[in-house]
């Protein structure tokens, strides 16, 4: 890790791990493009992230070299392809600390993960912990993505369970002062952000995990926002499940991760069939395989897990701790530059203590849409909208939100960048 | 800088100074319509007098600057034809926003609505346009009047 | 298109469209490598396709240059991504001649597009004709990949419903002799392969279809061993529903495809919950969107939809005709020569009618396992297995076949290649 | 060619004259293991009797080469020794199986098991060999006696 001169104006923590920003912005193609005859400002890493020329060499190489189906041949070329993708799990669990690569399922995305948590609750599950039906209770929160809300009210649709909800404080917090009412004996599962994908906030765990022990529910984390951001340690969180996404993570599309502990995911039924799940199957009916396999039905997204794979080591050559302080710097410098626009409201907290760099914002009578065609129109790509989290729009009582969020190869010039542009939008709709 | 293209006079004074907004009464038809992706919403309501003219056309809503000014200028643009011219200036207006930029405005048609042919050239700005005309169509239809215009 | 000359000892079809097998080979980077020091022999498409050059560039370009998010954003890049995305599901409805684009629906692969169906059918259901119970039957075929099989099984399991299977002849045709009983008023949907993976059948659809109206049933065509293979036109075939899977044809893992009629799919329940699937959320309760929006919940597989469009072109531009006729050449070729070597039987039809490019057999006594292992000592790269068709293998009375699958780029000499290993293979094992 | 560093002589000698093949009662407990990916089956059963000797061990199945050698070794290596001795076999082969070809094998202790140090280099065959060792562990497990080795 090289050590880079800490910016003027920053506080001097000299003992926090750091690297390169210009040395790692070169890792990727993409910041090399223009935006309407700027140079482009991605300020959307929370929406997806950019790819390191390290992931997109070893996905062409696997297509080029060794491109086969999985687990399903005997041959050289199928071999190479399973090593690869089996690889690439054991990357993946070491990355979050997983006791074993048998709790890392690959899905499509962090939707998916979560989906199939949700489809093992039924009125049927042989597992007592996954019997569900009227006067049991899901917990989630009002900060939660579309993708940790949706899955959870189609549950209950489907078995009269009833869904409750966690309250956000006007700073954006978690409302934790009702948790034992909140969390009780009703309790199957509480699901909810490590990280919200609009307020920033960093939400706390371990009075929520020890609640839940008390009264025996179960409890999943959406990791999306903060495995890509934060050093995240399954075993130091002490939950039961965690969903996380490839693409945010400077991993491609088409890859979504699943953790779960194993007695639980061997608890759990099938939920997609088809091949490469089974361990018998006849026309009178099949058998299936254990985990991870049983939950990876069909050809898995294999070039993905491998681009997965060498995503995660290429973070983890940087090193979480340092892109989670450079983030933090960012974060302290960007609140200080944007709270002085005038007119400009933050929503979640204003303060860089427990939250990532992710700043949803109003600015005065101008309605986001407006605000992010303006600041497309200088280059910088803000994501302008509900963020696939409208219960948190309706908390603040807005019907859309702005929001510039960070990465590893953001930098302050682009904090800049993002102010100058909030004064021409404050220009044309002034 | 394309950016004035998008963002006409016309188009930010219909904003700033919307014409007609708010719902009221009598009204035949009533629709209310929301955008997915941004969650902007609109209600229009429709009144047809016996004639078969549309004797008020309200609506509210939230929105950008697009979607707002774009319900400001229906308002003035068919407040007062009747059904059928009310369907050709629909139909107007939608091909304008469909053609990317490549159709040429009938002025007369669309009066102000001709403001809105740079907006044809942002894909994700078209939707924002159209909002309050496809409620419209709805809740004309709700009215009993048929205004038919290829769907976007 | 270019013309090739015919091989000497092959009909000589002159009016059938041909490509120059070389050229195209060199397209394949894969093609290239060795294998175990012998050229690589690749017969093992029906598994997963090798990829051009020409799909992998503009994958790659994609990620380096318009690499955002789809369909939530105003920014320039998430509007180039969004027409990636969304030019590429045109490209597929082009391709199958589907009468709208909506109705376009991508999944992760073939396994996930059957089972959106499968989850669509329940005792809930709005619609009659996606509600089952007890009493209900699903038809299905001894022939399908597990992929076909365990959804329905697990959905029967659910409902209550029954599953009833076409049988096998010994020629490895579809038995229709019991049609009328098989299909009747309580069957809700029909779902088979329109080509098998093991016996390489081309299935009948007009006398099925026509006896799935009189009855009120749906029909479903697994097409994932059909599209990447010969001409398939939805409208023609006249059914509901078909599925196919992106790395089969030319395309990437991590994308799959459902079509389905757009007035059926707009009376299916949501599948998956998340993000983008959504009208509109709130804490008490969600709308969901139109078709095919609903059932692409969470962020879909970008570059691997922008890949698969790619691979569509590719396809296109060489021409389905022309590629369906080299396999059957190449069939024609494979069958006599296979059918001449000493204790081989061929699973299937032996005839290059109503079949395509893939060809399961049994050798003597040696188990596939070591017939596979042998020839890939001399790179010849052939599946065995039960190839996720456990109830083929019980009808033919064998726990595992050997099954070389043909493509494109496949020519005459890796067939002799085969021949010639399998001379190996009856050396060690004779 | 590595390839007759898999099928050893050794190997395709048990595979074609398997020793003590065929299920014989009596028996104290029986499992039936399967290779999901290529559908090998093999049953297994162990008799011990009251020294805590594994009197017999008889066997069934359908597989490669691989893994009905594999059943003929296990079955000539273990039949008649004491149950702890048989767990020090299995370890070992264990061992030999997961060490990717890297691992030196025991002559004295793996017999004919050591021609099988060339499977451990194709990952896709080592799941054949340790077929009939995982079943063997069961049913001995079922007969009343552990047979405890780290699971491949
Ligand atoms: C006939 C058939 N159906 C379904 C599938 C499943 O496709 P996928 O694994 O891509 O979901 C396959 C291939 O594996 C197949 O050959
Ligand atoms: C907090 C959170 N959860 C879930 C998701 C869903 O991820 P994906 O769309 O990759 O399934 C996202 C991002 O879109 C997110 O930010």
């Amino acid at each position: 890790m090289s050590t880079a001169a800490i910016p003027q104006g920053m506080p001097q923590y000299e003992d926090k791990p750091r690297f390169d920003v210009e040395k790692v912005r070169a890792d990727f193609p993409m910041l090399d493009r223009e935006v309407n005859g700027h140079r482009m400002v991605y300020l959307d890493s929370g929406n997806t992230s950019q790819k390191p020329r390290q992931v997109l060499e070893v996905m062409q190489a696997h297509l080029e070299r060794h491109n086969g189906n999985v687990s399903r041949s005997v041959h050289t070329v199928g071999t190479e392809a399973t090593e690869a993708y089996e690889g690439a799990r054991a990357k993946v669990a070491r990355f979050i600390n997983a006791p074993s690569v048998d709790e890392v399922v690959f899905s499509k995305n962090a939707t998916e993960s979560i989906n199939l948590v949700a489809y093992s609750f039924s009125d049927r599950a042989d597992d007592p912990r996954f019997r569900i039906g009227p006067g049991d209770e899901i917990v989630i929160s009002e900060m939660e993505h579309h993708s940790n809300i949706v899955p959870w009210q189609l549950l209950c649709e489907r078995t009269g369970a009833k869904l409750r909800w966690f309250s956000i404080t006007d700073q954006g917090r978690l409302g934790l002062d009702k948790l034992e009412d909140l969390i009780n004996e009703r309790t199957k599962i509480v699901s909810y952000a490590l990280v919200s994908n609009t307020l920033g906030t960093i939400n706390p765990t371990s009075a929520i995990t020890t609640r839940a022990k008390q009264v025996g529910a179960l409890v999943m984390l959406d990791a999306s926002q903060a495995v890509p951001h934060i050093p995240v340690d399954v075993q130091d969180l002490n939950v039961d499940f965690i969903a996380f996404t490839g693409h945010k993570m400077c991993g491609p599309t088409g890859v979504g991760v699943l953790w779960g502990r194993y007695e639980l995911l061997n608890a759990m039924p099938p939920f997609l069939g088809g091949g490469s799940m089974i361990e018998t199957v006849s026309m009178s009916g099949s058998t299936f395989a254990a985990p991870p396999a049983r939950f990876e039905a069909g050809t898995p997204p294999i070039v993905e897990v491998v681009g997965l794979g060498a995503a995660v080591d290429y973070l983890s050559g940087i090193g979480m701790e340092a892109i989670a302080w450079h983030e933090k710097e960012l974060t302290t410098y960007a609140l200080d530059a944007l709270l002085a626009v005038p007119g400009l409201r933050i929503f979640g907290p204003e303060t860089p203590v427990g939250r990532g760099g992710t700043l949803s914002f109003a600015l005065d009578g101008v309605h986001p849409h407006d605000v992010g065609q303006v600041l497309d129109s200088v280059g910088v790509e803000v994501r302008v909208g509900h963020h696939c989290a409208r219960p948190v729009c309706a908390r603040f009582g807005v019907p859309a939100m702005t929001r510039a969020s960070f990465y590893l190869y953001t930098t302050t010039e682009e904090v800049d960048a993002l102010v100058r542009g909030l004064d021409q939008v404050r220009k044309i709709f002034g | 800088m394309r950016l004035d293209q998008l963002y006409q006079e016309i188009i930010l004074d219909h904003y700033k100074h919307p014409h007609g907004r708010g719902l009221r009464d009598p009204f035949g038809g009533e629709a209310h319509h929301v955008n997915p992706t941004c969650g902007d919403e609109v209600t229009m309501r429709v009144a047809v007098d016996s004639a078969g003219v549309l004797s008020d056309i309200s609506y509210d809503g939230q929105g950008c600057s697009i979607s707002q000014a774009s319900a400001s200028v229906l308002h003035e643009l068919l407040r007062g034809r009747r059904a059928d011219e009310a369907a050709r200036v629909h139909e107007a207006f939608a091909e304008l926003m469909g053609g990317r930029g490549a159709v040429e405005p009938d002025e007369d048609l669309l009066g102000d609505g001709v403001a809105f042919a740079g907006v044809a050239k942002y894909p994700a700005r078209v939707k924002c346009a159209l909002l309050p005309w496809m409620a419209f169509k709805d809740a004309a239809a709700r009215a009993g009047v048929a205004v038919t215009s290829p769907a976007a």
